[in-house]
């Protein structure tokens, strides 16, 4: 295939599902839902396969399409970019890919209005595809608010439950927020350049020093970015948002949009900012983040009963180590991330999808009040246990590679703290995970107190009609989103491929040469390392160990001896202020969003006066 | 820099926390359009008569009768849920 | 007065955000969120403007060689105020029924998420 | 957090951040200089495809996708917008009879008002590529000039003249006709939204190539888009109600 033809590629991959969006939008209510469904589990898998041919063609190089022909003289052009290089290629196909599950898991099965759920995800759909391609940082922008408007509307989509519709305003509220930070920063930015274009921007701002207007722009742009990704203290939306919204959604949610926030990040600073403000500078700033984010996750994550909550706070802290992963700055923690980000979508969308199984059938996703009621369920429950083992980092799946490039591009950093870190995260929310498959599949430990004192809110109304029995429908994108979480660490050098697509994200030279002189991409290392170690593999097996002894204390903390108890007279009083500081109010949300960009600001810019 | 841009863009910043000062929405709607009448004439003193006429036609009729139908139906439901009670 | 207009819009940014903090009526926090998004017009038209020159739109009489102010931030505000009423629409549309399901719109009386 | 904690947090935040913008600001190049690079090589760029309104040549030929991201949160709001506002379970929807209560010169204020707005909202839309103006404003004007009928007090005579599924199909067929305008781009000129229409005379009303025929699917598409939006919120008020309150 040609440049030019691989070119095509990267509009089609937003276009098309925009097109048959709107043809569900025009006459959906006059369709069939047999034919809605096909239509839109149809375009998905178009998707998918055009992202998969993307991602052939590109690697190990970059595709790059200026439309409307206007290309770059003397590197400098009036025109937007898509530029594919194999990491957002393969968020490309990973989207694509995860939004075919999602549609295949509602089949028939969740009310759709009209169509309208069926074009919503769609738009949804196209909006991460166009952010995960855009080489233009105004286009991010709109593309960042496109996957966000339709994701604001599928959050409060059963409008009969009073905290779906609660969670989608504070969602919204503060991603909009954060969006005018981003806008503004990019105004400051576009002050200084006159350009939008990622590779222009870059060009200018490159061995420039990073005075005060850069480092500001920076901060307000990634602010943005930031709270799609719940950095603490960004974060609060998520879990707000992934405990109402209907469990399809929350599988791309978790799966794929927190990641763009950082893979937004990550793109902005290595293109346009990754030669003016030093790599020290970033590294020590955002390590910070992602660790605070990481413990406070699996901390909010092991003391939640409300399924869909505790898979959230899950989420929020291993984007927190997907983050430690790329403040790394060097190919392998980014090629860990990248690893990481692949198997937990699966795992975790997994999770989510049998969660909402669960939900269709007894009517809740309270682990209390699921106690038990589970049991006999023996495909699901295995599906369930493969994934919390995914989800501790067992070997082989792909978060357990992912883990363990990360663990050692800490300790070559010299943070002796990283796998420790690492370990005991993953355990600890593989823990929760595990505690509640333990109770909902086996009813082991003692039968949990009728009373709902300590209930957490949220969605509390069923997606579809109780089911009798899980449809083919359903267990199939499980079975598949399981199996691909195993993929990512099992497939024969797919750690090198992932070394090499991390190579060129870092690359932000290389990505300006090329979108701006089409300028061939630099050699690769030859023999990338990332592959999996003695090391990682006993470390992977000591997390899935570990968090099997978490669950056993959450089943049976009771009966621990007397003065053990004593350190929970310590713990209570801490746990209750920090679920009292996930309030659900607005307005704390946002006093924090402020907050957040004031502590961003200041680790990245005082060190540099 | 003019007076006619100093004038209107400080006229944006008084509308523009008027706006966020006014704490009910019912009278929100008001100060809202005004806000979106000194941003639709700051625009044209900025020489953008593009977005000031898109800004005049949202911010001035569009948002605030959005503003307008939805605090409306508050009050309905607020009464309907009112008069359930007292049955 | 060089910087006068760029304060104006920092100021509105921030007041939004101080709405928002004190909200006591969720559309007074949608709307507040607007007064924010406002200050992102203001600061990009100001980053564009050009003393004692003229809109970048020649009509179909004038020549196109005279100085213009920059059109582009003109186009990224247009976009953006389309973002904002549609925006704005979606979140009231989701106030309305948390009114419904709530009977309030106090932010410190809504606590179905709390935890 | 209580009031007073949540006011202290913010204001610590929010001070920081105004230091952050201060700083920023005290940098940036200053109000109403002369040099803007983007802008020396957009006007030639709008110049040599004949389009006379700059404005609309970012918006709909150099940085077209853009708009084309743009046009995709309208439609995608208009369907959040009523996918939310749908009427709940235990809500019907009633129909309202036209009780002709409104005074007579109010209500032929609208209808006058009518076909006023609707000359001037297609003159925009068809001249946006020319004078201030294009799709969007048009569009909005369009959608504001219909709900002067219900400002006018004539809600039953609206709901007359806007039938809801047309709507949905104007808007499906406006945003529709965009990505089709974008792919047929690829086929015909190499390139994903490339303007390939002969460019006709600067400053004529067939000039500027693909810039009118993108305009006026926007038109459409806002027009159609706004006044869905606007019926969704005008039906919560007037005809969705409880079932039983009735």
């Amino acid at each position: 295939m040609t440049a030019q033809a691989a070119g095509h590629l990267l509009p089609l991959l937003v276009a098309a599902p925009i097109l048959v969006a709107c043809l569900l939008v025009a006459v959906g209510r006059r369709l069939p839902r047999l034919v809605v469904d096909v239509l839109a589990t149809g375009t998905a898998l178009g998707v998918t396969g055009v992202a998969a041919l993307l991602l052939v063609v590109t690697d190990p190089g970059r595709t790059v399409s200026w439309f409307g022909g206007w290309t770059p003289v003397h590197r400098l052009s009036v025109g937007i970019p898509f530029v594919a290089d194999s990491v957002s290629a393969g968020i490309a196909l990973l989207v694509g890919g995860l939004m075919s599950c999602a549609l295949l898991y509602c089949w028939r099965y969740f009310d759709s209005v009209e169509g309208h759920f069926h074009a919503l995800m769609l738009f949804f759909l196209a909006g991460m595809e166009g952010f995960a391609l855009s080489g233009d940082v105004f286009d991010m922008f709109v593309f960042f608010e496109v996957m966000s408007a339709a994701a604001y509307a599928l959050t409060g989509f059963k409008v009969e439950d009073e905290s779906a519709v609660e969670g989608g305003l504070n969602f919204g509220i503060v991603n909009s927020l954060g969006a005018y930070l981003s806008l503004t920063g990019i105004g400051i930015l576009y002050a200084r350049v006159g350009q939008l274009g990622l590779p222009q921007l870059g060009d200018a701002l490159s061995h420039k020093p990073p005075d005060a207007l850069v480092v500001a722009a920076f901060v307000l742009i990634v602010t943005g970015f930031l709270v799609k990704a719940a950095m603490v203290p960004f974060h609060f939306w998520l879990a707000d948002a992934h405990a109402v919204a209907p469990a399809p959604v929350c599988v791309l949610f978790s799966g794929a949009m927190v990641e763009l926030g950082l893979y937004g990040t990550a793109r902005v600073f290595w293109v346009v900012f990754g030669e003016t403000i030093p790599l020290d500078d970033i590294r020590r700033t955002f390590l910070i983040l992602g660790a605070l984010t990481a413990v406070l996750g699996a901390v909010m994550c092991f003391t939640q009963r409300h399924l869909k909550r505790l898979l959230a706070y899950s989420t929020i802290s291993h984007v927190g180590l997907f983050m430690i992963g790329f403040a790394c700055l060097d190919p392998d923690g980014t090629a860990g991330a990248a690893l990481y980000v692949l198997g937990h979508a699966g795992v975790k969308g997994a999770l989510f999808m049998i969660v909402g199984v669960l939900l269709d059938r007894y009517g809740s996703v309270d682990e209390h009040h699921l106690f038990g009621r589970a049991k006999g369920q023996r495909l699901m429950a295995v599906l369930f246990f493969a994934s919390a083992l995914g989800l501790a980092g067992l070997p082989p799946f792909g978060t357990a590679l992912g883990k363990s490039l990360i663990e050692d591009a800490t300790l070559v950093h010299g943070f002796d703290w990283g796998p420790v870190l690492f370990v005991l995260v993953s355990a600890v929310t593989a823990g929760a995970v595990l505690r509640a498959g333990l109770r909902i599949y086996f009813g082991l430990g003692p039968e949990p107190a009728a009373d709902d004192a300590d209930k957490t809110k949220g969605e509390e109304e069923p997606d579809t009609p109780r089911l009798q029995r899980v449809p083919f429908t359903m267990i199939v994108p499980i079975v598949v989103l399981v199996l691909g979480g195993l993929a990512a660490g099992v497939v024969p050098h797919g750690g090198q491929a992932v070394a090499h697509a991390a190579e060129r994200l870092i690359d932000g030279k290389g990505y300006i040469d090329q979108a701006l002189t089409n300028a061939p991409p630099s050699a690769l290392h030859p023999e990338p390392k990332a592959d999996w170690t003695t090391l990682g593999v006993l470390l992977g097996v000591l997390s899935t160990l570990l968090a099997f002894g978490f669950a056993a204390l959450g089943l049976w903390a009771q009966k621990l001896p007397r003065p053990v108890q004593v350190v929970s007279v310590v713990f209570r009083p801490v746990m209750r202020g920090l679920h009292h500081l996930h309030s659900g109010h607005v307005g704390d949300y946002v006093a924090w969003l402020f907050v957040g960009v004031a502590v961003l600001a200041g680790l990245v810019g005082i060190p540099l006066r | 820099m003019t007076a006619l841009l100093v004038l209107s863009l400080t006229l944006v910043g008084v509308a523009g926390t008027a706006v966020v000062a006014t704490s009910r929405p019912e009278r929100q709607v008001v100060t809202y359009s005004l806000f979106g009448l000194t941003l639709g004439v700051l625009f044209l003193a900025l020489q953008a008569p593009d977005v000031a006429l898109s800004q005049i036609a949202v911010g001035a009729a569009v948002m605030p009768m959005m503003i307008l139908l939805t605090v409306r139906t508050m009050q309905k439901d607020l009464k309907q849920r009112r008069e359930k009670d007292d049955s | 007065m060089n910087v006068y207009a760029y304060f104006v819009a920092g100021w509105l940014l921030l007041a939004g955000g101080y709405g928002i903090v004190r909200s006591r009526h969720m559309v007074h926090a949608i709307v507040s969120l607007a007064v924010s998004q406002a200050g992102t017009y203001v600061l990009l038209l100001a980053v564009g403007y050009q003393s004692n020159v003229t809109a970048p739109v020649f009509g179909s009489t004038e020549k196109p060689t005279k100085q213009v102010v920059d059109p582009v931030v003109q186009a990224m505000t247009l976009t953006d105020i389309v973002v904002s009423a549609t925006v704005t629409a979606l979140l009231l549309a989701l106030a309305v029924q948390v009114n419904k399901r709530q009977g309030t719109l106090d932010p410190d009386e809504l606590v179905a998420l709390e935890g | 957090m209580s009031r007073r904690a949540r006011l202290l947090v913010f204001l610590v935040g929010g001070a920081a951040v105004a230091a952050l913008f201060a700083i920023a600001f005290l940098d940036m190049p200053h109000f109403g200089r002369s040099d803007h690079l983007y802008r020396d090589l957009a006007v030639p760029a709008a110049v040599r495809h004949a389009t006379a309104n700059v404005v609309s040549s970012v918006n709909f030929d150099q940085r077209a996708v853009d708009t084309f991201g743009e046009e995709t949160i309208l439609i995608a709001s208009v369907v959040g917008t009523a996918a939310l506002l749908r009427p709940a379970r235990e809500e019907t929807e009633r129909r309202i009879p036209d009780t002709g209560r409104t005074l007579g010169a109010t209500r032929l204020v609208g209808y006058l008002m009518l076909p006023v707005s609707l000359v001037i909202g297609l003159d925009v839309i068809l001249h946006g590529h020319v004078t201030p103006g294009g799709g969007f404003q048009g569009g909005v004007v369009l959608a504001t000039g219909l709900h002067l009928l219900y400002v006018s007090g004539s809600y039953p005579a609206l709901d007359r003249l806007r039938p809801l599924e047309l709507f949905d199909i104007g808007d499906g067929l406006g945003a529709a006709t965009f990505a089709a305008v974008g792919l047929a781009g690829i086929a015909f000129a190499g390139s994903f939204l490339a303007n390939m229409v002969s460019f006709g005379t600067f400053g004529a009303l067939f000039s500027a190539g693909t810039v009118p025929i993108l305009n006026v699917a926007v038109g459409l598409e806002v027009f159609a888009g706004i006044v869905a939006i606007l019926a969704k919120f005008l039906d919560q008020d007037i005809t969705v109600v409880k079932e039983g309150s009735e």
